[in-house]
């Protein structure tokens, strides 16, 4: 279990959104890794996706004496009264990789820029593009996520100026389609869109609607493909589909998380890229603000970040682009996952 | 001794409804032990009554619901797209709190009527006609959130249903005097109720419990509100969802027991066709619980809209399944016509403190999960085991 | 001229392709004790239904005149208002709650909408007193017998300040003891000034208690026979109730010539975990080959118990004592222990635990014995519809097919299903749980037939019944059981009803 | 003309059974219509059958569930965590295919032998048991997982069931020659069994449709057999999925009205007394409907991970509401006694083909689930309606 379980105080309490995606079982890991050479205690707790959860959870931690509480809200809209609670104890809040919008109560942000994944996310595929005219499918999370908005907002940015100009043509979406012109989408025709082309984050709700829309797209729309796939689980159903329409001679997909089953696919070459939030860099960044702020000390940041009420200092963490030709250096000679966990490599 | 066997009798024909309450204690005995004190701390208790709120409000309807052989699937997503659009009449519409709440109260009733045309009228099984339900209102709940996300709300009114705490008026050594008050009203009311009942029971010369055991229960009972009163009292006080939460669990406990409304409730769920061969409207009295189930989900919405300061897209997910557990721990037959509201509130209440305790000791999610259902089919087989024992 | 307080004029009722009444015509003075009789589907429940507002106006045709006004019931309530309470063949009792609770639902001593629980029960009492049912009002109904539930639910119609009394087989369910107990109250109802109408299969009770009576068929009133004109003599109810006279309802047995022990048990015991006490104390008996052997007793004397728990203890009783089959110990541990070993258990409750209602005709015969229809599991259809339609045949069974549902027929058909369900199994002992329960006399007759025929095949055959003149009528030896105890054993020749009810009663 | 005469008043008899297929056949010829046809696309049924599989297989074991009158909600997640093992043994433990699949259909089997004493024992309300299981499952499922995460598995054979096709021998024409001599199989197969039976009806005297309409029916049953499989030889042929599928049908069927077993399960779920006391062991009936829920779930678990070629923390979630849609829809009762599984199969296929619909024509997420609610309350009611009419 957590470490420092028990009930002796506990001076950093860290909430996560889930156990059940990959990504955050990892978190959970690195940052227990990282505990371990600090002096104080740390309890971790997941929300299993409800901010309701959450808020329990936050208030079990500020029961238990928590001076610093690291957050990662499965929603940043809704997690303000979590912390908004917290801040009344004058527990110094961190928002942790997602941002926690439109309250004064966040002190801190450590982040992976979530709109700069999806940016990442399109630029491998603009960079991979055989264009003009390439088809280009369209996946996206969760139609009840925030953060699948976010994903998608920073790749529509940079898709969207490639489909003006003719180098993509949408293949899966009258949505898109009809607003491929607008470079800046409002939240609610980005609901449109997402509304048609969501996964719901679910492997097998990707691979249906690949497969229905592959039923779908003509022989223009085959060939070498780019597919937008938003993390690394919807990414290796999608990718299983497209792998095996005789039609599609090639394809670029994108993905999100590094998960090692996609680490597997991507040495493999059936996925291409993955976009690898180092976790540790993260957890570090994050656990040493906590300690700073313990031992009476001022945090470093490098920026900040507006929550749509104040802007919060932030230190930003890069994303780092995984694909076949540096896996190895990006993620075995770092240490992040052992070389043994995999073949082929 | 006499008074010892008294008890004894007593506790062994009230076993079934003592159980809960042993049960709740022991959880809550272990807890403490095990976190130091941690969880009987006032904070704890305090915000776990807090967070069980919108279930337990849920857990009540639901009860009238299984009572009279039915269930209510929809009601999570139902409370989910209320929660939302009160959000939106707030923050869009611009209507204030005060007319907000009774719009979304009877939009409740509404959704409920829509049920009981299902279920009554058309004669559908409650179990689809909901699962039908709770599809259409995850649906329109996506709908009426999709273009905006997330709605945050910036209302103190609205927001204080679930966060906020009752006005002080003064301090008393670390303790909230307006809720010290309120717990010793709850007291003098609860025995001046007790009394009246005792000596109205005397006047028709019916059975009473000796006057011994009767000074002892009305001891016992008053001691642990004031103890939780006081425990309460030490954090912030009564917040207005635990307010809340009484108001409903007390015009639904006399509802239930002292009105012609509640005997006829029961009387349909233990035999449907009697009750309407002895002239109940069994159609009507199917129509109004689950408008209640309406109405009190539109409760659950707001509290829990408030509580999160916004109304999320995933709001009310798997809350029905929450407020039935609590149901069943709280002693609802499925086989209709028995179970009781404060029961259902209790086993919110064991549920929530499982969630806490867990949390507090720093349990894995996926032990929870698995301890959760454990506890669910331990309380079901108790229920079952000492009903075989006593009829 | 009669001051009549009920008039139905002209009542047609017509069910999707039944046609239930038929334009009634039905009159009842005040004061008197009227019985409607008739055969099963005759139209009597259904014309007291349409009284009462189950039926509401509009679904039928024709007035009712009630108390010198035409009345137009649109719910029961309304019926319930102007003093009319009916108690439905089918007891509408909840089991869960207590006594007084059964008195008082859907009529509440309350003000405002607030139950005053003190005056219920003071007034429950009073119910109670009134029906000379002396209990705990707190009860719950569930722990009563059927005789007391009866008198429950006539104590919760009076609670309505009743001026017209409506029972539909009132003593269906009750024993001699427990139904004279019961005309003995209505007698003293009558005194009291309330008007009662009575259904009942039972002739002489019809002809012990009523003032008059109505008789049905098919859906039309026959005639009204006066008890004071002398007219209320068996032959003619019987006659105008089948349309043709029967001579003797019990046919005569040809051969009366016993085997060897078929079954025999010794020190027989059992005890019932639900209701927590023993039902059956120390019985011992035996049943010869070819023999009727009859078990009278009262309501409650424990006789379906020690059928069940003769019967593999379906309930789980828990038991002890002997069992012997042809002279050798068996033990049977479930129903199906009991129908290999070659015993039959036709229940006395055909609707609730005997036929598969939502099943055709054919389903129901084969459901106790698939296991001769099949090979390996695997059912052979053609040789089912064979059996099917063998049974249907041979019981008699008036119905289209073999494919009608069961839930469609008539009483007196159901209970041939279920007896033909226990003759495909080939039976060597059958266990018949009150017969003829709610049939009418014509479907009696057939019924005993064919239990005569079954003697005459070698089979042998318990026989538990509440009606004396069927237990005399057709047993070869008859015990009687009291508080779960045999309290005697007659042979037929010296049999009466005093002597039963003497022992019965020890 | 007679004919004519004759139909309709089969139709009219037959209503509530032929709905379900009328309804089938409107929803696709909608599609088909609103997509210029490619609904009816080779590929896209194809594909649609495949994606049914793991809730059909569900579906079937839930109709004898329902048949019985009792219900299983933890079904859903069961799969999800039998998956999960199979992926483990399959990876971690090296442990083959061929024995692999077998472990996990006894596993299956267990875990419904637990629900079964939990219900039939015990005597627990099996909505409460199988929640408890549900919550029990769930964390079950996270617990096996949550040290690796999602699991890949690499393995052709297994992958292969959930993503393979029948060989193709050769190909005719575009078409799978394997997958029409198996359409054509059929055919034969179901035109000899219908005529054994019309003959046999007739040696016993029994009720038949005319000669006229006896051939009509042969050749349209027997047309559309031939047009499914053209349409299914034209991409790939039959799945391993599809066939599966039809093996888990057409023995359930056969269970279901040839067999003493299955009478027996439909005696109990019609009147359990009565059959209790026609000498059929209850208890032993419902063991063996949840063993059978069981199995079915660990087939669906396996179908659904070998699907996604990996097992993931999430898989099951909702398996269960989908099956019981799918049974409610294919015409099962809750009042028990009453359901087909061929109908239950019919009704998963509708619940797909109006997913799969409705993605080709690119119907937002929000709009699914309000019309997929619709449709469930539709089919019921339809259901209701026309039984009210007919008895
Ligand atoms: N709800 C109903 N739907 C269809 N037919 C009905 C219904 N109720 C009664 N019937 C039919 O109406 C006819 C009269 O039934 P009714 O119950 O009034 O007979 P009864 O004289 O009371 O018979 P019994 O002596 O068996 O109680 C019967 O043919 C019966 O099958
Ligand atoms: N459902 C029940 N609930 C409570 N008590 C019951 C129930 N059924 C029977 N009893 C009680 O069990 C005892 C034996 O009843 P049983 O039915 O065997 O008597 P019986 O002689 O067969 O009478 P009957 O003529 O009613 O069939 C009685 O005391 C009766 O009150
Ligand atoms: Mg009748
Ligand atoms: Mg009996």
């Amino acid at each position: 279990n957590a470490n420092g379980s028990g009930s002796g105080k506990i001076s950093v309490g860290i909430v996560l959104p889930t156990k059940d995606e990959e990504r955050w079982v990892q978190d959970e890991q690195r940052f227990k890794d990282a505990i371990k050479d600090t002096k104080y205690k740390t309890e971790i707790l997941f929300s299993q996706g409800s901010p309701a959860k959450e808020k329990e959870n936050v208030e079990t931690l500020i029961n238990k004496g928590i001076k610093v509480l690291i957050i990662c809200p499965p929603d940043g809209d809704a997690a303000a009264a979590a912390v908004e609670a917290a801040k009344k104890e004058d527990i110094t809040v961190i928002s942790y990789d997602r941002l926690i919008t439109n309250t004064e109560a966040v002190d801190y942000y450590v982040t992976f820029d979530s709109v700069a994944v999806g940016e990442a996310q399109a630029q491998y595929l603009v960079d991979h593009a055989k264009g003009p005219g390439q088809p280009l499918y369209l996946y996206a999370g969760a139609a009840t996520d925030n953060n699948a908005f976010l994903f998608f907002e920073g790749a529509w940015n940079v898709l969207q100026p490639k489909i003006a100009d003719g180098t993509f043509k949408i293949a899966n979406s009258s949505e898109a389609e009809a607003l491929k012109d607008t470079a800046k989408l409002s939240r609610d025709q980005m609901s449109k869109i997402v509304g048609q082309v969501t996964t719901s984050w679910e492997p097998n709700e990707a691979k249906n609607k690949a497969q229905t829309h592959l039923t779908a797209a003509g022989a223009d729309m085959k060939g070498d493909v780019v597919i937008l796939a938003p993390n690394d689980g919807t990414s290796r159903a999608i990718a299983d589909v497209f792998a095996t329409d005789s039609a599609v001679t090639s394809y670029v997909i994108s993905g999100q998380d590094a998960d090692k089953a996609s680490i597997q696919y991507i040495i493999d070459g059936d996925q291409s890229m993955t976009v690898f939030k180092d976790v540790r860099t993260l957890v570090n960044d994050a656990m040493g603000m906590a300690v700073s702020i313990l031992d009476g000390k001022e945090p470093e940041t490098t920026g900040s970040y507006p929550n749509g009420m104040i802007d919060v200092p932030a230190k930003q963490t890069d994303v780092i682009v995984v694909e076949q030709s540096n896996v190895k250096e990006k993620l075995i000679d770092s240490g992040y996952y052992e070389a043994s966990e995999f073949t082929g490599l | 001794m006499n008074l010892f066997k008294e008890t004894k009798t007593l506790v062994k024909v009230n076993i079934r409804e003592y159980g809960m309450y042993i049960a709740l204690f022991v959880i809550m005995l272990v807890f403490t032990v095990m976190t130091d004190g941690l969880f009987i701390s006032s904070r704890n208790i305090s915000n776990l009554l807090d967070a069980t709120g919108y279930i337990a409000v849920l857990a009540v309807g639901m009860t009238l619901v299984i009572v009279i052989r039915h269930i209510d699937l929809s009601v999570g997503f139902a409370a989910g797209f209320m929660g939302a659009i009160a959000a939106l009449l707030i923050t869009q519409a611009g209507i204030p709190v005060v007319l907000t709440i009774p719009i979304i109260l009877v939009l409740g009733i509404v959704v409920g009527l829509f049920n009981g045309v299902l279920v009554a009228s058309i004669g559908i099984p409650s179990f689809v006609a909901s699962l039908a339900g709770m599809l259409i209102f995850r649906g329109a709940l996506l709908r009426v959130t999709e273009k905006t996300g997330t709605i945050n709300i910036k209302n103190e009114q609205f927001n204080a249903i679930g966060n906020g705490y009752i006005p002080e008026l003064a301090n008393v050594g670390g303790l909230n005097l307006l809720s010290l008050l309120l717990g010793a009203l709850f007291i003098v009311l609860y025995i001046a109720a007790e009394i009246s009942k005792r000596r109205n029971k005397l006047k028709y010369e019916l059975e009473v419990v000796s006057g011994q055991m009767f000074a002892l229960k009305l001891a016992f009972v008053s001691a642990i509100i004031a103890y939780v009163t006081w425990i309460i009292a030490g954090y912030n006080g009564f917040s207005w969802t635990v307010i809340i939460m009484l108001i409903v669990v007390v015009i639904y406990h006399f509802l239930t027991t002292k009105t012609v409304l509640g005997r006829n409730i029961y009387a349909v769920g233990s035999n449907p066709e009697a009750a309407h061969l002895s002239g109940i409207n069994v159609k009507k009295i199917t129509y109004i619980v689950f408008c209640s189930m309406g109405l009190l989900s539109a409760l659950s919405g707001i509290l829990y809209t408030s509580r999160l300061q916004s109304a999320t897209t995933t709001a009310g997910t798997l809350f029905e399944l929450d407020a039935i557990a609590a149901a069943y721990v709280g002693g609802v037959s499925a086989a209709g016509g028995v179970g009781k509201v404060t029961g259902s509130i209790i086993g919110a209440i064991v549920m929530a403190s499982l969630s806490s305790g867990m949390n507090l000791l720093g349990v894995g999610i996926s032990y929870q999960y698995m301890i959760r259902g454990g506890v669910l089919a331990a309380a079901v087989i108790f229920d079952v085991m000492t009903r075989k024992q006593r009829s | 001229m009669s001051d009549y307080i009920l008039e139905m004029n002209g009542i047609s009722k017509e069910f999707t392709g039944v046609k239930a009444l038929a334009d009634v015509n039905f009159k009842v003075e005040r004061g008197e004790i009227h019985c409607l009789i008739g055969e099963n589907g005759a139209g009597k429940s259904t014309l007291m239904k349409v009284l009462s507002g189950v039926y509401p106006h509009g679904t039928y045709k024709g007035d009712i005149v009630f108390e010198g006004n035409v009345q137009q019931f649109h719910k029961i309530s309304d019926s319930v208002k102007a003093g009319i309470a009916i108690i439905y063949q089918e007891l509408a009792l909840f089991p869960d709650l207590t006594v007084y609770e059964n008195i008082y639902a859907g009529n509440e001593v309350s003000r405002g909408g607030i139950v005053d629980w003190n005056r219920t029960i003071v007034q429950a009492k009073q119910m109670l007193r009134k029906v000379k049912l002396n209990l705990n009002p707190e009860t719950p109904i569930k722990d009563l017998g059927v005789g007391k539930q009866q008198l429950v639910e006539i104590a919760k119609a009076l609670s309505k300040n009743v001026k017209l009394l409506i029972l539909d087989e009132p003593t269906a369910a009750l024993n001699e003891n427990d139904s004279e107990n019961l005309l003995e109250l209505l007698r003293e109802l009558k005194d009291q000034g309330i008007t009662c109408i009575m259904i009942s299969h039972k002739l002489k009770e019809v002809i012990s208690i009523a003032d008059k009576a109505t008789v049905l068929r098919d859906g039309k009133t026959i005639c009204t026979l006066d008890a004071s004109k002398g007219e209320l003599v068996e032959n003619v109810i019987i006659k105008s109730m089948v349309g043709r006279e029967i001579d003797d309802i019990y046919p005569k047995r040809l051969r009366r010539k016993f085997g060897d022990r078929i079954l025999e048990v010794r020190d027989w015991s059992a005890y019932d975990p639900q209701l927590g006490r023993q039902v059956v104390k120390k019985v011992d008996l035996h049943v010869k080959q070819g023999e009727i052997v009859g078990i009278a007793g009262l309501m409650g004397s424990g006789r379906t118990e020690l059928a069940r728990s003769l019967f593999g203890n379906p309930k789980a009783y828990r038991l002890s004592g002997e069992m012997l089959l042809r002279g050798v110990p068996v033990e049977l541990r479930h129903t199906s222990d009991a129908i290999r070993a070659g015993i039959a258990y036709v229940t006395e409750d055909r609707k609730g635990d005997g036929l598969f209602l939502i099943q055709d005709i054919k389903s129901n015969l084969s459901a106790a014995n698939l296991r001769d229809i099949a090979s390996r599991g695997v059912i052979n259809d053609n040789e089912e519809i064979r059996v099917a339609n063998r049974y249907k045949d041979s019981l008699n069974v008036k119905a289209p097919s073999i494919e009608q549902i069961v839930g469609n027929l008539s009483g007196g058909n159901q209970q041939k299903v279920s007896l033909g369900k226990w003759l495909f199994v080939g039976p060597k002992l059958m266990i018949l749980d009150e017969p003829t329960r709610g049939i009418d006399v014509g479907a009696k007759f057939e019924i005993y037939t064919i239990m005569n025929k079954l003697i005459e095949e070698g089979m042998s055959i318990i026989m538990i019944s509440s009606e004396l003149g069927e237990v005399l009528g057709m047993s070869d030896r008859v015990y009687v059981m009291a508080e779960g105890r045999i309290a005697g054993e007659l042979p037929i020749e010296e049999a009466d009803q005093e002597k039963i009810m003497q022992l019965a009663t020890q």
